[in-house]
């Protein structure tokens, strides 16, 4: 199976299961762990050689992205199935991974709305401000583009991940 | 005496307040906005009443509310914590006039200590150094010339009614004083109605150490030694540490002395903190008193092994103070890394959400006072400090060590938080060594957010990764086998033992 | 200089034994059974390997195991914690026989101290009080009455090479003492193969206080001062005390000087217990040396702010002792709690199982020594208890108000725990007072555990019934109501969000 | 609805519903909480005047009973529900709650068995030793009954609520 880390991909394949202890090729290395974890993410990994790590997972609320955390960092890590892959298909062949929106990670308040619906926006260029526990964030559009819909307005409560202005990219 | 306490105020301050209630047989009650009602804050309290919706206007800084909940529910004195009301002159006149118990300072000494010019001048008169200066408001360009010429640049120009950086001008040029000057004046008028001006040597690199006082009714006044607070991202604190790296017995001393004379020059009652500037010849002056409890007040209460919250209460009793200053000793050292859901390598950016799962250190010389838990969502309306990591050990060295062992403990999955970059801190030489000042962050910022791996002598890059890439994989294909026949062992810790239990190749 | 240490134990004190090696740098190898795979200790360690089946003698008894891996992950040191092999003498010269560092005491002073009547002749060589008694074997019966007319009835019987209660015999009566001695020593003969009997005055309702000593190898000891172990449940001790309220600064100076001559009549090194028995009138005596860490250590390590793992390994590094005994103070007071998995209603029946849920006590003054978590579950190869709960405060008052506030915060759902009763003990007014001995649970033992409610000036039984039935009955009616449509939503808040999105009557 | 709590019975219903505002009668006296609750059991309630209290339930693994902590206190609060009924009937007509079988409440290893199988053993004999822990117990008949089976052997770990030895009362 196909595994996105960050921005790099790995061939992933579970060559052997007894009990706890797995086998694993990741990009044709092979590791044998003993692996145990818990409901609530916690995830204890042995290696062949004796050491341990711990690993705690974050299961993803929709899709296939995962979020792991391990020591002192965290990273992102994406199975990509056969859904997974034909979205990403249909994506690229609907002209590349172009910015079509506008969203905030956080939840959050609408502060100030920058544009209006039809406006052609430079790159680079702020079109919304979203405040969140006392400070306030801008958001650019990433590429020339117009304003195609504007889904929020000024003083709006927002969810974390929800699209607050629709883009059209422009070629 | 005290028999039941409101909390005005939320999160890990309310609790702290409310866990000294408990262990003195008093009773608390909690006020919460309508977003706050799985605050664990609520879950604590002996009683809660919600007292309105999400803006802190409309709850924790609603006198006429909040009152009105006092004197429904019969208690006998009102904490307020720190921020929200806790520093507010009406607000204390109002609990007195209203025959409740306000556990903070008295309304004369806050609005004393509000008016920085009138403090200035208090503490000249108390024989307490200020930062070189006018002690009163400046009338004119050429008056702004000449004395900011008689101090020696560089200076700032403040607004007496200032505060949050409003009406502050820092010149370092001679022909810069008249128009900072005048932009400084017109930003007071504009931000506070009031364009007194006043000038003040500017100390650079100046290292903040702060001295907590306590002060009972009859008049008695002692300091509990000082808190190192040089460790700051835009004059916010991020981690504090006491005794401070930079002091010696005798200053300590000298600026013990000080902090009393300034606590006894307003007729300070309750518990306070005077913050003093230090540069590096260990000259020390003035800067403000903050008259309530300090967020970073737990590394006293560790060091010196007092209860503050305790004494305050005491003291609201009309109690004498337990102790005499020369029963005050320090013992070891004490450091505290404020936790807060924000996303240290994209700017701080706040990072509110919820919380899935927390693995919370424990052990000897661990302290933490935090109000999240698992499953917890913290909402965006408040500050992003989610809790307060102090440790304790017999000497600075042994408090490095282990607070590197604590933040290496604590687990937060689900929203992000700035536990790496504090690991971080604590790695860089200036900090280990005991030699930094306020610049201390800036100076590091590329080291400490550029994304580097905290350096714990451990395994690669890549072994990390290939653990996380493991994690996700073997979770999502037992998921998916586990989705196929349901079993009815809802035990938490099922999908391992079930995992366990089978063997052989799985397809996928 | 040590760099990797094996910890050969599990649980609490294998974690707790971690957590200094984490601080000092050293790496942490977890050895454990085949059903401790999920145990803290092994997620905690840099490195873990099982060491076999879950019966202790093939796994943390098993001394060629342990050996054998300690040589093949090539640790520099072993640390063995409390209980298994930690006073193993033949497991110490194993380790010094195949090159590694055994973090405990030297072999000749585990011998030593485990041969009874050859400790209480040394302690008497040494000056150290014993209780009066024989100093050699009893051969014969006329002996045995001669000697015990001549200290004085009551008087015990007990073999020389004794533990656990075994061969021992109390005697009130001139008569009985025949059959008494005839049955120690055929116990004994049964028990130990050794049929040596010795005896000792029997000391009624003492106190037990023992203190805790350190040695380095320089022949340099000193005393940590007291630990109060009186409150003990068939020998077992169930919470200690650290001051002992029973002690007064000439009794502690004079003790400490007897433990401190103790341990070096021996040689000691390390850390280490002295027992003592003190009766109402002060006398002491010697009882028996602990020859390793005790599980009550940290209410030591509170008091005194010393980390004895952190000494302990600096001693077995060959470095000289951090301190003189001028340099150790004891500061306020300090409290532990053993929290076990056990139904205390039930005649304290162990209560194995899968922890449901953990919310752990926080805030000043609190450590907890756990290594349990949520989904946890408790094997029922090993012993019941699952954590320690150490309180700290300024004075004795303070640390019980403590207790009782973290008692009421620690909250374990899935197994019973004794948390009801330890809260219950904490009430005793002999307790309270300070005025208790080793009779102390047995004569409450109706009050402690009849079905009788924490007097915590709270609601009713009846009002905490409705509470109950409330808590379930909404469960379980919003649980009806998701089982019909599926909610996408997997938030661990997501009952209640949903729950609290919906309204109007919900049919049932 | 009936409840039983430990061995008392309430009836219980829900009056009216509002957010996470409930009105709810047990045995006729009403009571007006809002109450808010983790999905780890963990459960807040405020009472109308105001006082606040947590309870933590843990949710049956088969049936209907919880198991509930309030302050120092542990209840067991079944929900009678229709299925719940039947069996409790059908049960009654059967003969009563005759003690039918020895369990252990706890998971263990059992240490010895002191009765065969088609014994007549008297009320109050202990029948069987479990270990958990370090530490035995006895578990003894509590009428006058014959040893229908025994379902283990010496040594066996068990689990906790399984049946160790069916009992065949005698009338």
């Amino acid at each position: 199976m196909e595994v996105r880390i960050g921005n790099e991909m790995a061939e992933v394949e579970l060559l052997s299961k007894e009990d706890n202890k797995v086998s694993i090729s990741i990009n044709g290395t092979v590791y044998d762990v003993d692996i145990v974890m818990a409901e609530n993410g916690l995830c204890s990994i042995i290696t062949k050689d004796g050491k341990s790590y711990n690993a705690e997972i974050r299961r993803p609320d929709k899709g296939n992205e995962y979020t792991v955390n391990v020591l002192f960092d965290s990273y992102q890590v994406e199975m990509i199935d056969l859904q997974t892959k034909y979205l990403r298909n249909r994506k690229n062949s609907d002209g590349g991974v172009a910015q079509d929106r506008i969203f905030s990670p956080m939840p959050g308040k609408i502060v100030k709305i920058l544009v209006e619906k039809g406006d052609k926006v430079e790159a680079g260029k702020p079109v919304i401000i979203v405040e969140a526990m006392k400070m306030q964030s801008e958001y650019k559009v990433k590429n020339d583009c117009i304003i195609k819909d504007i889904l929020v307005s000024e003083g709006t409560t927002i969810r974390g991940d929800e699209t607050l202005i629709s883009l059209e990219p422009l070629a | 005496m005290i028999k039941k306490i409101l909390v005005a105020n939320r999160g890990e301050i309310a609790i702290r307040v409310m866990r000294s209630c408990q262990e003195m047989g008093i009773k608390a009650l909690a006020v919460y906005s309508e977003v706050d009602r799985t605050s664990r804050h609520v879950f604590y309290a002996d009683e809660a009443c919600c007292i309105g919706g999400a803006a802190a206007k409309d709850s924790y800084l609603n006198i006429d509310k909040i009152i009105d909940v006092a004197k429904r529910f019969n208690v006998d004195a009102i904490h307020p914590g720190y921020g929200f009301l806790s520093e507010n002159a009406d607000f204390a006149k109002r609990c007195k006039d209203e025959g409740i118990i306000f556990i903070g300072a008295p309304e004369h000494a806050i609005r004393k200590m509000g008016d920085k010019i009138a403090a200035r001048q208090m503490m000249i008169d108390a024989g307490v150094p200020v930062v070189p200066g006018t002690q009163e408001g400046i009338d004119s360009v050429e008056d702004a010339v000449k004395i900011a010429k008689g101090i020696g640049l560089p200076v700032m120009f403040k607004a007496s009614a200032g505060g949050g950086g409003k009406g502050i001008r820092l010149v370092y040029d001679e022909k810069d004083i008249e128009n900072s000057f005048l932009t400084s004046k017109s930003e007071a008028i504009s931000s506070f109605g009031n364009g007194t001006v006043y000038v003040e040597k500017y100390i650079e690199s100046p290292h903040h150490i702060e001295f907590q006082i306590l002060g009972d009714q009859f008049g008695n006044v002692v300091h509990l030694c000082e808190r190192e607070c040089s460790v700051q991202r835009r004059h916010q604190k991020v981690l504090e540490e006491s005794p401070s790296p930079l002091m010696t017995p005798e200053l300590r001393e000298e600026m013990g002395k000080k902090a009393v004379a300034a606590a006894k020059a307003v007729n300070y009652e309750g518990a306070g903190t005077i913050e003093f500037l230090v540069d590096d010849n260990l000259n020390y002056y003035f800067l403000e008193m903050n008259t309530r409890l300090q967020v970073e007040h737990p590394i006293t209460e560790e060091v010196v092994g007092v209860d503050l919250v305790k004494e305050q209460i005491n003291i609201a009793n009309g109690l004498p103070l337990r102790f005499k200053q020369e029963d005050i000793h320090q013992r070891g050292h004490s450091i505290e890394c404020r936790i807060c859901a924000e996303d240290a390598e994209n700017n701080f950016t706040p990072a509110p959400g919820i919380i899935k799962q927390i693995t919370e250190p424990l052990g000897m010389g661990v302290r933490l006072d935090s109000f999240v838990y698992d499953g917890y969502e913290i909402p965006m309306y408040y500050d992003s400090m989610i809790g307060k990591l102090i440790v304790w050990a017999v000497n600075r060295k042994y408090a490095i060590e282990r607070m590197r062992r604590v933040l290496y403990e604590y687990k937060i999955t689900g929203v992000k938080t700035n536990i790496s970059y504090l690991r971080k801190i604590i790695d860089v030489p200036e900090f280990v060594n005991g030699k930094y000042n306020t610049n201390f962050l800036e100076v590091n910022k590329s080291y400490l957010t550029e994304d580097k791996k905290v350096n714990d002598n451990s395994e690669s890059e890549s072994e990390s990764e290939n653990i996380a890439i493991i994690a996700a994989y073997i979770d999502y294909i037992v998921n998916l086998e586990e989705n196929a026949p349901k079993t009815a062992d809802n035990r938490p810790i099922s999908k391992w033992r079930e995992f366990g239990k089978r063997s052989g190749m799985i397809r996928i």
